[in-house]
């Protein structure tokens, strides 16, 4: 243990003694952000981005789990209706100015209010009724009723500078709109740097669409060092040329490399391998309304997949662990519940299903048809790790069970146009939960539909189930934890016991860096490239 | 006997077709003095066209010129070498084709084609070789030849642009020209124009001419000598006058009566029966054989050798006609 | 000539239009931008906000008529994923496409003519023979097959060269290009040797077959016939025939290397407005789309322009038509 | 009697007009106007049955034009077309297709004129049967009666064109327009493209199907001798113009007109040896920007300020001949 | 005259088996052909039938034995499709596909260039502007919009290529006819007062074939082209029946893992199958051309 110390020291002492190398990090991602705007778009890159410059008030760590950022603490009233978070003293912003609660607040407001934003952050702080600073390191919220994901959503989106926005006055929010300040910054203004200033580790350097964006080390952080002098984004969409631009030494970490190169690329000694669970699970989803249901044939216009036992038929009739074998190398864990282990709202007792055909052949007799029936799964084909793969790999499987199944994917855009249209019986996709927890699946997954509540926003099967929309509404109600975990998990099981959704992995989301690389996987997907550093 | 400028001793062109060897000229033998203006008379594909290539050495693949001498002015081409042949044409040998609309070239400027060829041969500079171009095409009756210079071939009519050609071929006074069918695809009256000043050129500076042509007509009114080809072989040569007022050759003799000015109107046309044989499959004997009226079994089974029948004349016939003296 | 520009405009104009139409109500067939460009965790008020946010809830054909009134002052609408004015996004990566196709162009012309007349001058020469499978095989792969190749071998196994994305670039006229820096032109070399390989089997074929026919064309055998030596003939005579299919086709293949560059785009991670395009099909983002096809559109009448041009500078024939007044 | 084929002052004009693009260039000062080929103008002769018609002129003078007109394949923009004594615009579907049939062609290039693709049988054949001449039937018989007629063997039938030479091509055509069993046959430059050997077979065979059938020929042709050799009566053309027209004896001996002189002067001919040429000058004008006046002037030795002025009209002489020349119409009493 | 040559077809056949190259990219061709036909009977699986390939066999070595003994001589793709039958039946689409394309694209393209050169005046200007229109835009950039409108499917991978070819052969065919109808056996024909239609159809139609022909053969590679291509983009064929380009771009994603097989066999048979139709039809050409003719 002792040598192991001193070998980390002496390495530590040889990155200080030699600060010219290996300074700058090249990463290939797989997407692009659509700007650096941290508040321009809800989108997975540029959420990602965003982490490198921008900070939220509270953080999440790489299981999600909320941890302090630019709040120190925070409380929460007996009534569970209002927060109070102490701000971090000392937190500069890359151009030098003081962090203070009238920069959240300014933040706050310009959320809503972002130019031509295609999707914006204002779910993040709708359910707050007023956001004030009774002081400049305090910031106070208040909800209409208890809501336990304040924490969360005020951990997805980074902090701007009122200053930086050209608003030096105070700030006062106001849900209608924030008084004495009438426009806000367009997205551009952050494109070409002039309003990029965040608390982050990293401060904005240039951004080039389709090309790259580069940041430089902000050396008055406030916490930990980074490592990496610059650090430079390429967006490299296509899989092969993303692994052969790190093979080629272009890059010195990409994300997703594809996963049949992951075997190759593990046995190359000039590749680092690094992996982690996701909280992205890859579910099918049934038809619970159509009759007949588009895409099924051969039952006299009935559609057999409101039928429980079919359900459990389709569920018992797919070998996961096989799919995670075979189409996903190994770069999966098998699921029946919507939320990986390590979060918020999974029941232990809950074990993974054995596959059995048998079983699954007797309980579509049971229920009335022998001979099966057809069926088309719908999916995309560019969307989720092979998830076309995955779609042919069950229609294969559910075939045997004497559901004669064909796959339709098609490309993502078309995919969820005809999804949102209600155009499958049966599709395939994906949901990346965040912090949340078991809550964010089920409430936007299986809840009914419910545009007022905010309830069932992806539940394109129309699943509608009364006893479990009141659960699910009382969680979301409940601030303290251990009742908050107790809902979620009755709302759970009620889930699994009625098949209402077919979970069948969760992604492991893999990342490949030179050799003498290392960084920490993210269970929201998301690449931070501050967490690369040396191996030791 | 003054000394021919070119003589052709037994020239033989060959081909190698899919169907085996063809051979488009068959020993032609042929000679033109100093100012002499010779026609060389045949139907199509009687391999006037290929003599007169031949003799320039332009015979590509998968032609080859098989035997025989080329003898300008004494010197045998055929053992000359490609460098100095290259230098000898267009100098000392220059050529006029058949379609004035496909000899030059259709995207390069009347000055530059004249121009580089004039460097080609010369040692002068470029404005020396302009000013020779344009005192050339004034030569052959061109109007504003300066103007005329600066214009693509396109722009001028057919008949113009035989006249540059004919420029192109005086311009560094060659001892002789070989003309292909130079005014066939023109119209009567443009023809006359150039014939005229082919003639009077001609006569002035002593260049030797081969005039290649199917028009007995034209022959008539031009050449001073004349040689009748028929598949590959010279049947028959002599003046002009005494061959076409004395054919000896059958075939001459037909070529002559098919024509329709040659009979008075209203009485028929004797014209040569049957059609020109294909080179690929020749008969044995005499290729004309077939169509002669006067053929015997010999004719059918032996080819006839070149025989002079007179001082001025030769012939290739065993049975030739009766000339009257 | 003012009649032609206009004729061209015109026709411009109509595809432009016709396009744009089509792709507007095309797209809008397709799907809903929004379904993509959400998150998929925003609940349905959220989505509905975004929809009328973006104008997408008013009727198409009001979002049409829209769409045509920025068109009047020549705005052609804000990409819905990135909030910059579409033309403004594509002209931003035109440059990189532009330096990709310029770059593919001269490789297959420079290397492509040569070998093309190599293989038409001597065409049963083996190494002809060899020259012409290299470019069927090169005509026959599809062009991303190709690229990956070109990646597996020069950038994975070999290491020469980088796998992909655009390196340096230095800013001339305030446009980036990379050919002027190591890392700019080694990043540059396998994507445009992507783009070459089909245009380079095409101007093979291309050359070889007009070399071919031309060499046979009377205008060529009379300037041997004029003693110019063989350089000239090929050099000059063949080579400016050659170049007018050349260019005429070259021209119709460099619109189309900047629609093909969606592929090598694709693989090579070239940021390029093919990319761009194929990303925005992806995302719907129709204004990109509509602005892009639009751009294009223009760019072929410019091209074809500057070919005709370049055309009618080749081919002296060309300007009669035109000129007519 | 009636004239089997009368022509009074018919004219083809081929015009362009400035397209879209151009009209709007001319607003912006462009020069773009109106292109107007008088190809043929105001040309009037009959053909009685039976008779040959030479029709001699150089390139671009119109006479294909104007025999193109003759069999129906173009029609003329002004002028009258009688056949029978029934014009174009009088004619009954009947008479129409009378015309159709009773005026056939036969062309200059025997490789263009016959159709690569089919059997020399289906060749000749075709229209007697698509027309109800014969029954599909007895096409066979037919053709190889047409065939014997034109001097070829009935063996050849199952043949196609490019098994065959200039000659046998030339003498499969004739057979086709036989057998539509015509009246008048519009020869086209229909012996020029042939060796001379074989061009004499031809005339020969031409003059035998006349004796045989009767036929009326319009010979096109600018070969004075074969027309001199075939031709009941000639008409000479210049620019789209007659400018002679008379008995082939009349025109041949004694030239009237300026142009019909110099041809005759300038054709080459056998017994024409060391024949010192003594051209007309200057090219034949552009038909798009024709001189005024008479078309020939700048061309005319004798040429007069008065030709200059108005172009003279074709013009009955002595003895029927017309000419279309002022300077001998002026010499007439 | 040439020797034993007797129809145009017997000639044409004469001139073609002169050359070696192409009687065996022919020979390739037809064999090609067949397999593609017969793909039911001589492919050893159905890959299309779902109850027939087996996860179990996912990604095998060529040579390999699943475990149910059937042998992978090719290998198997991740799903467990063997790749020889995948690519026999890969190729009866891309071929199926692009012949259809073609052939309707043709028929359409005649019809159209035929009309424009024979009526002339409005009906040719309206049918060259769009010819115009469609060809001043690149087939790929067509044929990718028009998909993502559509939707994947064989049908209308067919609708588009047939989009973005008639025009080309509607040119040709125009361009051909105006010739051919210049030429005296056209008017020969007219003058005979023989209908339009046949004139049209039965003289000039089978004249202006040789052309379209070789385009035609060419087009039919230049469809496979784009059809891969388009897969490749992931706008194809649907995955449940890959075509050639399909398979070639599912195994692009496993080229650097080492499992080359999935994309190299069918990369290799579009190779070759497209090299055949490019020499035969570069040969075809060069018979028909008369200007290389010796």
């Amino acid at each position: 243990m002792k040598k192991l110390t001193i070998a980390a020291v002496g390495l530590l002492l040889g990155t200080v003694s030699q600060p010219a190398l290996a300074q700058s990090l090249i990463a290939g991602f797989a997407s692009e952000p659509s700007s650096v705007d941290p508040l321009y778009h809800n989108l997975g890159p540029n959420n990602a981005t965003r982490k490198h410059m921008f900070e939220a008030l509270v953080g999440e760590d790489e299981n999600l789990g909320i941890v302090p950022m630019l709040a120190e603490s925070w409380e929460t009233s007996e009534d569970g209706l209002t927060w109070t978070f102490k701000l971090r003293e000392g937190v500069k912003f890359h151009d030098g100015g003081d962090f203070t609660a009238r920069d959240f607040l300014y933040t706050a407001c310009r959320i809503p209010n972002v130019p031509n934003s295609p999707s914006s952050m204002t779910g993040f702080i709708k359910r707050a009724d007023t956001i004030e600073a009774p002081d400049d390191m305090t910031v106070q919220v208040t909800t209409p009723a208890p809501y336990p994901l304040l924490l969360t959503d005020f951990a997805s989106f980074g902090v701007i500078s009122a200053s930086a926005n050209g608003h030096d006055g105070p700030v006062t929010y106001s849900k209608d709109g924030c008084a004495g300040i009438d426009s806000y910054l367009d997205s551009s203004a952050y494109n070409d740097g002039t309003a990029t200033i965040g608390t982050g580790p990293f401060k904005f350097v240039e951004f080039v669409p389709g090309e790259r964006v580069v940041m430089a080390r902000n050396d008055g952080y406030w916490g930990d060092a980074p490592h990496w002098e610059e650090i430079t984004i390429r967006p490299i969409t296509n899989e092969g040329a993303r692994v052969a631009a790190l093979l080629a030494g272009d890059v010195d970490v990409i994300e997703k490399p594809p996963v049949q190169d992951l075997e190759r690329l593990q046995s190359d000694p000039n590749v680092n391998i690094v992996q982690g669970a996701s909280s992205r699970v890859i579910y099918l989803h049934f038809d619970h309304e159509g009759e007949p249901s588009p895409m099924i044939e051969g039952t006299d216009g009935k559609n057999p997949l409101k039928d429980v036992r079919v359900r459990k038929a389709i569920s018992l009739a797919i070998d996961r662990p096989l799919i995670v074998d075979r189409i996903m190398g190994g770069l999966a864990v098998p699921a029946r519940q919507l939320v990986p282990d390590f979060m918020l709202g999974v029941d232990p007792a809950i074990a993974l299903e054995e596959p059995n055909v048998e079983e699954a052949k007797r309980l579509l007799t049971e229920a009335g048809y022998p001979d099966g029936f057809t069926l088309t799964i719908g999916s995309p084909n560019d969307r989720y790790i092979n998830d076309s793969k995955i779609a042919q790999a069950v229609a294969q499987m559910l075939t045997r069970a004497g559901i004669k199944t064909d796959v339709d994917a098609v490309t993502a855009s078309v995919f969820f146009k005809r999804r949102n249209n209600y155009e499958f019986s049966l599709y395939l996709a994906g949901w990346g939960s965040s912090g949340a927890g078991m809550a964010s699946p089920l409430r936007a997954l299986v809840a009914s539909q419910n545009k007022e509540k905010g309830l069932g926003g992806t539940n394109r099967g129309r699943y509608s189930n009364a006893e479990l929309d009141a659960v699910i509404e009382e969680a979301l109600a409940t601030v303290e934890p251990e009742a908050h975990l107790a809902l979620l998990q009755k709302a759970n099981n009620m889930v699994v016991d009625d098949v209402a959704i077919l979970p069948l992995h969760f992604e492991v989301t893999p990342w490949a860096l030179k050799a003498g690389l290392t960084m920490t996987p993210r269970a929201d997907q998301h690449t931070v490239l501050t967490t690369v550093r040396p191996a030791n | 006997m003054i000394a021919p400028v070119l003589s052709v001793r037994n020239l033989v062109t060959e081909f190698d077709t899919r169907a085996g060897t063809v051979t488009a000229v068959d020993g032609v033998s042929l000679d033109v003095g100093p100012g002499e203006v010779l026609g060389i008379v045949g139907e199509s594909g009687s391999g006037k066209t290929i003599t007169g290539f031949s003799i320039l050495g332009l015979i590509d693949k998968p032609g080859r010129i098989a035997g025989g001498e080329v003898l300008l002015n004494g010197q045998d081409l055929r053992t000359l070498p490609e460098a100095a042949m290259q230098k000898l044409r267009g100098d000392r040998i220059a050529m006029i084709f058949q379609d004035p609309m496909m000899t030059l070239n259709p995207v390069l400027r009347i000055d530059t084609q004249m121009v580089e060829t004039i460097r080609a041969h010369r040692d002068v500079s470029p404005a020396r070789a302009r000013d020779m171009a344009a005192e050339a095409l004034g030569l052959v009756g061109i109007p504003s030849p300066v103007e005329r210079l600066r214009t693509y071939p396109h722009e001028m009519s057919g008949g113009m642009r035989q006249r540059v050609v004919i420029a192109i071929a005086l311009m560094l006074e060659p001892d002789l020209i070989i003309a292909d069918e130079p005014t066939t695809a023109l119209d009567v009256t443009i023809q006359s124009q150039i014939l005229s000043e082919m003639q009077r050129l001609l006569a002035a500076r002593k260049t030797a001419l081969i005039w290649i042509t199917h028009d007995l007509t034209v022959v008539a009114g031009l050449a001073h000598r004349v040689a009748v080809m028929y598949a590959g072989r010279i049947v028959e040569t002599g003046p002009v006058d005494d061959l076409l007022d004395r054919p000896a050759h059958p075939y001459t003799q037909g070529l002559i009566s098919s024509i329709p000015s040659s009979v008075p109107r209203g009485e028929r046309l004797v014209p040569i029966k049957g059609m020109t044989p294909s080179l690929i499959s020749l008969p044995r004997g005499c290729a004309f054989a077939p169509r002669c009226p006067r053929a015997s079994e010999t004719c059918h089974n032996a080819r006839p050798e070149a025989e002079d029948i007179s001082e001025a004349r030769s012939l290739r016939c065993f049975h030739p006609l009766e000339m009257a003296q | 000539m003012i009649a032609y520009l206009i004729r061209r405009f015109g026709q411009a104009l109509l595809v432009m239009a016709v396009m744009a139409t089509i792709v507007f109500f095309g797209l809008y067939a397709v799907g809903n931008p929004v379904d993509l460009l959400i998150n998929p965790e925003a609940d349905l008020a959220e989505q509905e906000e975004t929809i009328r946010r973006l104008g997408l809830d008013k009727p198409i054909h009001i979002q049409f008529g829209y769409f045509l009134a920025g068109l009047t002052q020549g705005d052609l609408g804000t990409s819905f994923v990135h909030n910059r004015p579409a033309l403004e996004l594509i002209l931003s990566r035109l440059p990189a496409t532009l330096e990709l196709a310029f770059m593919g162009i001269l490789i297959a012309v420079i290397l492509g003519i040569p070998l093309g007349m190599i293989a038409g001058l001597k065409p049963d020469a083996p190494y002809s023979r060899f020259i012409m499978a290299g470019s069927v095989v090169g005509f026959s792969t599809p062009n991303f097959w190709q690229g990956l190749m070109l990646i597996m071998l020069f950038a994975v196994f070999l290491g020469w060269l980088p796998a992909g994305g655009r390196g340096e670039t230095v800013d001339v006229l305030g446009i980036p290009v990379s050919f002027l820096t190591w890392d700019g032109l080694s990043h540059l070399i396998l994507p445009a040797v992507n783009v070459a390989i089909y245009k380079m089997s095409l101007v093979i074929r291309l050359t070889r077959a007009g070399t071919a026919e031309i060499v046979h064309q009377d205008y060529v055998k009379y300037a041997r016939a004029r003693g110019l030596s063989p350089r000239r003939v090929v050099g000059v005579h063949v080579l400016k025939n050659i170049l007018i299919p050349v260019v005429t086709v070259l021209g119709l293949e460099t619109g189309n290397v900047i629609a093909f560059a969606v592929v090598t785009e694709t693989v090579f991670a070239w940021p390029g407005i093919g990319k761009l395009l194929i990303d925005s099909i992806g995302l719907l983002d129709r204004p990109v789309v509509v602005a892009y096809l639009m751009l294009t559109v223009f760019l072929f009448v410019m091209i074809n322009l500057v070919v005709d041009i370049a055309y009618s500078a080749l081919d002296p024939r060309v300007r009669v038509k035109r000129g007519k007044a | 009697m009636t004239a089997l084929l009368s022509l009074r002052a018919l004219s083809q004009t081929y015009v362009s007009t400035p397209d879209l693009a151009e009209r709007m260039a001319n607003l912006a000062g462009a020069k773009y106007r109106e292109l107007r080929v008088r190809a043929v103008n105001e040309v009037s002769f009959d053909v009685a049955e039976g008779e040959v018609v030479g029709l001699v002129g150089e390139s671009g003078c119109g006479k294909s034009t104007l025999g193109r007109m003759v069999v129906g394949v173009e029609t003329p923009s002004g002028g009258t077309l009688a056949w029978r004594g029934a014009t174009l615009e009088e004619m009954t579907p009947e008479q129409r297709r009378q015309w159709e049939l009773e005026v056939q062609m036969i062309f200059q290039d025997p490789f263009a004129s016959l159709n690569p693709r089919m059997r020399v049988e289906q060749i000749i054949g075709e229209a007697p049967v698509v027309h109800g001449l014969i029954k599909r039937t007895e096409r066979r018989d037919y053709v190889a009666e047409l065939l014997g007629k034109v001097g070829l063997g009935a063996d050849i039938m199952s043949r196609y064109p490019h098994q065959f030479s200039g000659g046998q091509r030339q003498r499969i055509g004739i057979a086709r327009a036989l057998a539509l069993r015509p009246k008048l046959i519009v020869c086209d430059e229909a012996i020029s493209a042939l060796d001379v050997s074989i061009q004499a077979q031809v005339l020969n065979l031409f003059e035998d199907l006349r004796a045989e059938f009767g036929f009326a020929y319009l010979f096109i042709s600018h070969d004075l001798g074969a027309v001199e050799h075939i031709a009941d009566r000639v008409a000479i053309m210049y620019l789209g113009r007659l400018v002679e027209i008379g008995t082939a004896d009349e025109v041949f001996e004694n030239p009237r007109h300026p142009y019909t002189r110099a041809l005759l002067a300038e054709a080459p001919r056998i017994d024409r040896r060391g024949q010192d040429f003594t051209p007309i000058e200057g090219e034949i004008p552009s038909p798009l920007d024709p001189p005024p006046g008479c078309a020939f002037h700048p061309r005319c030795a004798r040429a007069t300020q008065a030709c200059k002025g108005a172009m003279p009209e074709l013009r009955a002489g002595r003895d029927g001949r017309r000419t279309a020349c002022i300077l001998e119409h002026g010499e007439q009493p | 005259m040439s020797i034993a040559a007797d129809t145009p077809l017997r000639r044409f056949a004469v001139d073609f088996l002169r050359s070696p190259t192409a009687v065996i990219a022919g020979l390739g061709l037809l064999a090609i052909a067949l397999a593609a036909i017969f793909a039911g009977v001589i492919a050893p699986q159905n890959p299309y039938d779902l109850a027939q390939i087996d996860i179990f066999d996912g990604s095998l070595e060529p040579g390999s034995e699943g475990f149910n003994g059937f042998k992978y001589w090719l290998g198997s793709d991740e799903q467990g499709r063997d790749m020889l039958s995948a690519m026999i039946y890969g190729l009866r689409i891309s071929l199926m596909v692009s012949f259809i394309a073609v052939s309707s694209a043709v028929a359409i393209g005649m019809v159209l260039g035929l009309l424009a050169a024979w009526r002339g005046g409005t009906v040719e200007s309206i049918i060259m502007r769009a010819v115009d229109i469609q060809l001043s835009f690149p087939a790929l950039l067509v044929a990718l919009l028009l998909l993502a409108a559509l939707g994947k499917g064989v049908d209308k991978v067919i609708i588009a290529l047939i989009l973005v070819q008639w025009a080309y052969f509607a040119r040709t065919v125009r361009a051909a006819a105006l010739v051919e109808i210049r030429k005296d056996y056209v008017t020969a024909a007219r003058a005979a007062a023989l209908p339009p239609s046949r004139i049209l159809f039965g003289h000039v139609l089978p004249n202006v074939m040789p052309p379209v022909l070789v385009i035609a053969t060419v087009q039919v590679a230049n469809a496979i082209s784009i059809e891969a291509s388009l897969s490749f983009l992931g706008v194809g064929v649907p995955i449940t029946q890959p075509s050639l380009g399909l398979l070639i771009a599912n195994g692009f994603d496993y080229l650097l893992s080492g499992r080359y097989w999935i994309s190299f066999y069918p990369g290799v048979a579009l190779l070759v199958t497209l090299v055949c139709i490019n020499v035969v039809a570069d040969h075809v050409r060069d018979i028909l051309n008369p200007r290389l003719q010796r």
